[in-house]
């Protein structure tokens, strides 16, 4: 799932001064599973923000809304009213929502509200981790099921690097070594003889050096 | 609290206003959520002991101080209160 | 077995002799001289001298160039190579660029991490990493293609080496991973520095027992102790490093003073052990920012003079 | 059968014993009258502080019982009394007894203090041990139950002198009355539990401690009513001598315990090592400024319950300070101030120490009038004075149809004593089986009124609680007010909203004007709600339409000095109530059909225990163990502390189990899947690899646990090392022991260790039995114990006296400096540092016997992972709560029984196995569960099964359902809200306390603010 964090809320407040009527609207899936950008989220914004309005005195008016999903065009009537009436929409929800609203209003002001992070999983309540980087072409099945792409911070394919100390990284000691995971995992399945399998060069082409990515339904289908 | 609750508290201290000196005479205005089964009955004793406080605030009762939502807190200072009690 | 390419490095481990080789760090600045110095300080005690990438991600002036200027000096570079500044293009085409100048050493590496360097915002490449770089290496010399697939006009002739680190956890993966380094394309490898000789002898005892000190050149690194601190910096500071409590101990327990010359002595004895290990076929002798004392060591430890070979 | 049973039963002694046993009866169709002959129930506990092991505050666990037994259909409370005569049998019992005169109508009394505030007339509290006072018309403590007057006769000035009546003159409901006198009632019961409690030891005999004379000299019960918050010092401890705060304090253990010394209790009264400890924790916690020197001085530290070893280990970290002492003599301090007092070191040093305040850490004992019950009740006593009971059947009497439990079967903690408290309850239902629900009450109420889609149609009932309220509040502005609310079409003012009249009022003008909801502007709903909730029932409504507005106890009690503002948050209280109540919605109670079979996992001791108790009371009972025999550990015990035989009984046991119609046993069994909640689980079970299905209403866990294997001390190596219960063996049959010469015991083997923090419990009194049974059968032999603290607790202390006695020689060892066991030239040798002579000893010895540590089966986590209960740090299955629900696990309707919930002897393993028969009748005597309506209500259109809720929830409610989403088992749901609270997508909302209501009461509080804001 996608996971965001929240964006100070001077640095929000800042975003929508200078604009009459601002929307809050809270994207109702993945930001809402990590208790950035939900509906409710999108609630306590808003409060927070009228009360920072009121303070100071702005003349900022300050509603909330929200959505299921910020992504797909279907779910936008039921806010309709919402964005007719705001000049500005600040968006909770991930850089793909905000866009979504740009592109679809062209006469409104789409903010972002939240710092998109990345895809990721609830290891435990609160604790979101990395996971997937979306490079087009996975390797999974070469690396024990755990990406080195996505978990490794040099991103190498056949590592451990020399910089893996007692399994952590040595950019940062809380952090798994992705290799060292990897060969632990070989290990339990017994299959550690697979780590002499050289990964060869990576076509690079499927992920962001490809330029924007699409997926046609129907031209896959056939 | 729930950690939703204390990064929605976290992101109030942005906003908290330089402390300003209070009118004379004001008195707060103070709204308590409080637990049914503990501080509730804790205020329902006060009164058993004829302990005294100032009538300045009323409390609603939740069935456990998890039940609390954001929510409550927030209308309840936009519409003026000037203190929030949670006890549980 | 006879030379590939035009390396001096190459024939004199071909040819069976103990290979010395030893490193100097580029200038942060555009002054050549100093690097220059270094190189002279050490040109008659070594074979090959490596000249590092950028390295502890600090940037410097670049490998390749202080490469050309020793080559053009008459001395023997190992290109150094890191997979992090560069993607698959820049890295083909500096190793064309390198073989232009007729510089045949490479040392295939991933490097550290740039959050440990001066610019720790900066974007890593990591297109390739240090196996796939060897890998490439070798496309291009011995199958004359790039990655690409296209052919190359006159393919370069590189004598190819990898690190590898003996101490590093897990332990049982660093003949496995050396192994596969070999398999990679990796002729020679200069190894981390050993101040746990025992522990490396077990190492080299199980790489012989694979038989890959017949498929590759192996040359031990050490790196002379300056003081008692830099010796416990190394212990507990310096990822995959191993420095025994007896070597922290022998360096404390002598006075401040003479601490350097203890720390030569240990590199000697060093040296001298590892001489009389199996599948051991050079040194690779890192004096950090202390060059001038590489003389020293090369004629204390009996590897001088220098083979000479054509 | 010659007479026919009585389905009633008398409790005698309100303390939490008495409580238990009367809860458990009253909820599973027993009549119960519960004799207390103090004014209110509540006994000892209700006098704590606060209770070891968790610290929880007495009176914040202990209150809901009380308000429980003070509601219940079936609980009829005989305050002020006490039985005089007993006479018929088993079955049928005709019971005297003599009720004093209250002189209030409890009736009539509203509790509002009028009398107690007039009362001119002082007395020495009670229930504040003498440490503080009362009047003459008082209430025993303010959450007494029943809440309820009384006038002590004694000190009245106008029983005793003829005239005064203040009381009586401002009593604002005329329930005063000097004329009640005392009474003698008669009932009839089926059965009798004694729960009379226990008196402390009282120390003023000792003349050497001055107590008395000494002002910072108290007993511990004193000590806890100046550190509870509802005591004379409201919670700020102060010494009794200059009102300062102590600073150095000390502990006295074992005063009236293990002595003779003019006393004749050579018993250890088993929890005074927990309740100082607790203490000295909860002290540091009041000092302020940190720098507390609290010390306790004591001869074993005994903290043999489950997780008392850590609290043990945190008073040490915590800066405690433990002598191993004796003090033999306490002096007063400078002008009275504090004390001194004399103690030998152990290296014989004789110090003289200052105190601020001293504690004594007084044992307990069976009190006179319950002695007195018993001789008129012709019940034995043993040579303690407490009820003589046997290990293998813990609560009964010599009398047939008489039970006991609590401290007068012996000293105990409040668990033991709840357990036990459930145990007899389970005896008696077991007698009465047959007349279960022949005198039990039930209610009925009219059918109900649809008031759905409905507007509002609101009463509101402003009641004047006589001056309570309109003392302070202007309730007649307040009922103005009401009028002009949303929704509200009637207020009134009554002067007792709460009167019976009134209530009869309520129900006429609910029908006349077709009322819809009720609110009712008076005292609180956690003691009222319940009877209005009723009042709306018996007119035609939902229980569920009604508010409280609780503008006594939380405004005109606390507001007395501001009546003008005290007015005005009444109107905004009334006006909140009126808010949320215009959104209540009528709730359906939640039904659950229970299926009337018990499911009793474990075929030990307690597991049997457990089925018999059941089965005998008529319940469908299956059994499961996974070994091929019945018995457990108790097949390898050879006696009972008391020296019982255990092989018969248990044999006999056994047979009983194999033979009753009413049990299926099922061997070579073991579970593989759960699913469901309280009154219908589905287990699946294995027996012999043939998988098949068991549904069940409840399910008791009795695993078990085993003695471990020691890795020490040469175990396993040697052949003359053995555990206790190889020892045993070898003591039960064949020569070895009368052929060897010298034998050794070291206990704490692999318990009371960093990597084992707890005490087994039962090794101390299991190496004293066989160390007398060694001197016994072989007098000329030589005994040693190696110990780290002696732990014989309770009356167990007898054998650990009679071992001294025949020459057993303890030597005591601490965890860094353990005995040394090794062999040289064959013979096996122990070397020991002595701690009385000084120096290292060395013995050889024939044969060394471990006390090992009694572990948890593996099993366990199996079981927590299948049916969500829980386990402790140490692996041991665990209990609702430590203290008041010690036999009911965490989740509804699973109990636990015998050495899976902790290390235990045979008696307690038996009494719990019965307790947890007892709690599991509660369940199983019901055709089908009532569980409130109030509880949260999910919403699954709009869930995006985030887990927020699943993880978040305590019960379980939440769970992830057959499509992959998350639904909600209303069952389990006790509408804590919490799920509400995290839920992100707001698909939980609790019933009656929605988002919208909530939001609606904060509107309501603000409106006034809200309205009169400068333009936004």
């Amino acid at each position: 799932m996608i996971v965001g964090k929240q964006k100070p809320i001077d640095d929000i407040w800042e975003m929508i001064s200078g604009y009459q009527k601002v929307l809050v609207f809270g994207c109702n899936t993945c930001v809402a599973v990590c208790h950035q950008g939900g509906n409710k989220e999108a609630e306590i914004l808003a409060s927070l923000l009228r009360m920072r309005a009121t303070q100071e005195g702005a003349g900022i008016q300050i509603k909330n809304g929200g959505i299921e999903r910020q992504c797909e065009h279907e779910f936008f009537e039921s806010a309709r009213d919402d964005i007719e009436w705001a000049d500005a929409v600040l968006s909770l929800a991930c850089g793909v929502g905000v866009q979504f609203i740009a592109g679809k209003y062209p006469a409104k002001v789409a903010l972002p509200g939240l710092d998109t992070l990345f895809m990721g999983d609830v290891q435990a309540p609160g604790l979101l981790t990395e996971a997937c980087q979306g490079c087009g072409k996975c390797i999974l099945h070469l690396t024990a099921g755990i990406c080195p792409i996505s978990r490794c911070a040099k991103r190498i394919m056949n590592g451990p690097c020399g910089g893996s100390t007692k399994g952590k990284c040595e950019i940062n000691k809380e952090l798994d070594c992705a290799w060292q995971l990897i060969l632990d995992r070989l290990e339990a399945l017994g299959r550690l003889d697979e780590y002499e399998r050289v990964i060869p060069v990576k076509d690079w082409s499927t992920e962001r050096a490809g330029g924007p990515r699409k997926l046609v339904m129907d031209k896959e289908a056939s | 609290m729930s950690q939703a609750v204390q990064e929605a508290n976290a992101m109030e201290a942005h906003t908290v206003e330089a402390p300003r000196p209070s009118p004379e005479n004001w008195e707060p205005l103070i709204l308590a959520f409080a637990c049914h089964y503990c501080a509730f009955g804790a205020a329902d004793l006060a009164g058993v002991m004829r302990l005294s406080y100032s009538p300045n605030v009323s409390v609603i009762r939740l069935p456990c101080t998890g039940k609390l939502d954001h929510s409550y807190i927030l209308r309840a200072f936009e519409r003026g209160v000037d203190g929030v009690f949670v006890a549980g | 077995m006879s030379a590939k390419t035009n390396s001096r490095l190459e024939k004199i481990l071909v040819a069976g002799h103990k290979a010395v080789t030893s490193e100097c760090g580029p200038p942060r600045g555009s002054n050549p001289s100093h690097i220059e110095e270094k190189a002279n300080l050490i040109r008659n005690h070594v074979d090959a001298i490596n000249i590092t990438d950028n390295q502890t991600s600090v940037t410097r002036m670049c490998s390749l160039a202080v490469c050309i200027r020793l080559k053009l000096m008459g001395l023997e570079p190992v290109l150094q190579m890191v997979t992090r500044d560069r993607n698959r293009i820049a890295l083909q085409s500096d190793i064309l660029g390198a073989a232009s100048y007729g510089i045949s050493n490479i040392l295939c590496l991933s490097g550290d991490h740039q959050s440990f360097g001066d610019c720790p915002t900066g974007q890593n490449v990591h297109d390739l990493d240090s196996m796939q770089l060897l890998q490439t290496v070798r496309l291009m010399c011995d199958e004359g293609k790039f990655l690409g697939g296209g052919d190359i006009e006159h393919p370069p002739k590189m004598f190819s080496g990898a690190a590898a680190n003996p101490f590093a956890d897990p332990y049982k993966i660093r003949v496995p991973r050396l192994a596969k380094k070999v398999a990679c394309g990796a002729q020679f490898i200069q190894t981390q520095c050993i101040y746990n000789v025992d522990k490396f002898i077990d190492w080299m005892g199980k790489v012989c027992d694979r038989g890959l000190h017949e498929k590759v050149f192996i040359l031990a690194g050490v790196t002379p102790l300056k003081s008692a601190g830099m010796a416990r910096y190394m212990k507990n500071r310096v990822p995959g490093m191993d420095v025994p409590d007896e070597v922290v101990k022998r360096m404390a327990g002598v006075s401040k003073e003479n601490q350097p010359q203890e720390g030569i002595d240990i590199c000697v004895e060093t040296i001298e052990r590892l001489k009389e290990v199996k599948g051991v076929s050079g040194f690779h002798i890192m004096a950090i920012e202390w060059e001038e004392k590489v003389p020293e060591i090369v004629e204390r430890a009996g590897l001088y003079p220098r083979p000479q070979v054509s | 059968m010659a007479n026919k049973n009585v389905g009633a039963v008398m409790v005698v002694g309100g303390g939490i014993a008495g409580i238990g046993a009367a809860l458990d009866l009253a909820d599973s169709g027993y009549f119960v009258y519960l004799v207390e002959k103090s004014p209110g129930i509540g006994g000892t506990m209700a006098q704590l502080d606060k209770t070891f092991p968790t610290n929880d505050c007495a009176m914040c666990i202990l209150s809901p019982k009380l308000v429980e037994c003070g509601r219940h259909l079936n609980i009829e409370l005989l305050t002020l009394s006490e039985v005089t005569s007993v006479t018929g049998s088993a079955g049928d019992f005709t019971v005297e007894v003599l009720k004093r005169a209250r002189y209030i109508d409890p009736d009539k009394c509203i509790a509002c203090g009028s009398c107690t505030e007039k009362c001119p007339r002082k007395a020495d509290s009670e229930f504040d041990a003498g440490m503080g006072k009362r009047k003459a018309a008082y209430i025993k403590y303010a959450q007494t139950v029943p809440l309820k007057y009384v006038i002590d006769g004694s000190q009245c000035i106008y029983i005793q002198k003829g005239r005064c009546k203040a009381c009586e003159k401002f009593c604002p409901t005329g329930a005063i009355n000097f004329e009640d006198k005392d009474e003698t009632l008669t009932f009839h019961v089926g059965s009798v539990i004694l729960a009379p409690g226990f008196s402390t030891f009282d120390p003023k005999p000792f003349d050497f401690f001055g107590y008395g004379r000494i002002p910072d000299l108290v007993t511990s019960l004193e000590y806890e009513r100046l550190l509870s918050a509802n005591g004379p010092c409201m919670g700020h401890l102060v010494r009794p001598s200059d009102h300062r705060e102590p600073k150095k304090i000390a502990w006295i253990q074992c005063v009236g315990s293990r002595s003779t010394n003019r006393c004749n209790n050579t018993y250890c009264s088993s929890v005074c090592c927990m309740y100082a400890l607790k203490q000295a924790l909860v002290t540091s916690e009041h000092l302020t400024g940190g720098n507390a020197e609290l010390s306790i001085f004591y001869m074993d530290m005994r903290s043999h319950g489950k997780e008392f070893e850590r609290v043990y280990e945190t008073a040490k970290q915590k800066g405690v300070r433990f002598v191993r002492a004796r003090p033999h003599t306490i002096l007063p301090g400078r002008s009275d101030l504090g004390l001194s007092m004399v103690y030998a070191t152990e290296q014989g040093e004789q110090i003289n120490e200052s105190f601020d305040m001293a504690i004594l850490s007084v044992g307990l004992e069976a009190p006179p009038d319950a002695q007195n019950i018993c001789k008129m009740l012709g019940i034995e006593q043993n040579k303690f004075r407490f009820v003589k009971t046997s290990c293998l059947d813990p609560v009964k009497t010599s009398r047939e149809g008489i039970y006991a439990t609590g401290v007068i079967t012996g000293p105990k903690d409040i668990p033991q004593a709840v357990v036990e408290s459930s145990a007899a309850a389970a005896q008696s239902a077991r007698s009465l089986a047959d007349v279960r629900g022949t005198l039990a009450k039930k209610k009925q109420y009219p059918p109900e009124l649809d008031v759905l889609g409905q507007d509002p149609r609101i009463g509101v009932f402003v009641c004047s609680c006589g001056i309570n309220i309109a003392g302070t509040v202007d309730v007649k502005a307040v009922t103005e007010y009401a009028k002009t609310l949303p929704g509200v079409v009637f207020a009134e003012n009554n002067l007792f909203t709460c009167s019976t009249d009134t209530q009869k009022l309520i129900s006429q003008i609910i029908r006349e004007n077709n009322l819809n909801r009720v609110v009712i502007a008076a005292c609180t709903p956690r003691t009222h709600e319940p009877m209005f909730q009723d009042t709306l029932k018996e007119s035609g409504l939902n229980g569920y339409l009604v508010e409280m507005a609780n503008i006594r106890n939380q405004n005109s009690w606390v507001h007395q000095s501001e009546p003008q503002k005290a007015t005005a948050k009444a109107k905004k209280q009334v006006a909140m109530a009126v808010a949320q109540v215009a959104g209540s919605r009528p709730l359906a109670n939640i039904t659950v059909e229970v299926v009337p079979r018990a499911l009793v996992v474990g075929g030990g001791l307690a597991g049997l225990v457990t089925s018999l108790t059941l089965a005998d009371q008529g319940f469908e009972t299956v059994l499961v163990e996974k070994e091929q025999k019945l018995g457990g550990n108790a097949l390898h015990i050879n006696t009972t502390w008391q020296g019982e035989p255990v092989g018969g009984f248990l044999a006999d046991l056994i047979k009983k189990v194999e033979n009753h119609p009413k049990i299926s046993v099922s061997k070579q069994t073991s579970i593989l899947s759960a699913t469901g909640s309280v009154g219908h689980f589905s287990t699946s079970i294995s027996v012999n690899g043939q998988s098949s299905s068991v549904d069940h209403g409840i399910a008791v866990f009795a695993t078990g646990g085993q003695e471990s294997r020691p890795e020490e001390y040469l175990y396993g190596q040697d052949s003359r090392v053995h555990t206790h219960l190889e020892f045993d063996a070898l003591l039960a049959g064949g020569d070895a022991v009368d052929k060897a010469q010298s034998f050794a015991f070291i206990q704490c083997v692999g318990s009371r260790e960093p990597q084992r923090p707890y005490c087994s419990r039962v090794c101390c009194t299991h190496t004293v039995k066989g160390a007398i049974a060694v001197r016994k059968k072989n007098p000329d032999s030589s005994v040693f114990v190696f110990y780290r603290d002696i732990r014989t607790y309770g009356e167990r202390e007898d054998l650990y006296t009679e071992a001294r006695n025949l020459g057993v020689i303890f030597v005591r060892y601490s965890l860094d400096s353990k005995p040394q066991v090794f062999v040289e030239d064959g013979a096996l040798y122990i070397k020991a540092m002595d701690h009385v002579l000084q120096m290292p000893i060395q013995l050889e010895v024939d044969h060394l016997v471990l006390a090992a540590a009694i572990v948890p089966r593996q099993e366990n986590q199996g079981l927590v992972d299948l049916y969500k209960c829980g386990l402790n740090a140490d692996g041991f299955l665990n209990e609702a709560h430590p203290k008041l629900r010690p036999v009911d696990m965490s989740v509804e309707g699973l109990f636990i029984a015998g050495l899976c919930h902790y290390p235990k002897p045979v008696e307690e393993s038996i009494a719990q196995a019965q307790a947890a028969a007892s709690r599991a009748a509660v369940v199983l005597s019901k055709k089908t569960l009532m569980l409130s309506g109030k509880i949260s209500k999910h919403n699954r259109d709009i869930c995006m099964s985030c887990l927020a809720c699943f993880r978040a929830c305590p019960y379980g409610s939440p769970f992830i359902d057959k499509d992959g989403r998350v639904s909600h088992n209303e069952v389990k749901c006790t509408g804590c809200g919490i799920c509400a609270g995290v839920c992100p997508a707001k698909a939980f909302q609790v019933e009656n306390y929605r988002d919208d209501q909530i939001l609606a009461m904060v509107d309501s509080y603000t409106k006034d603010l809200w309205e009169n804001a400068p333009a936004r």
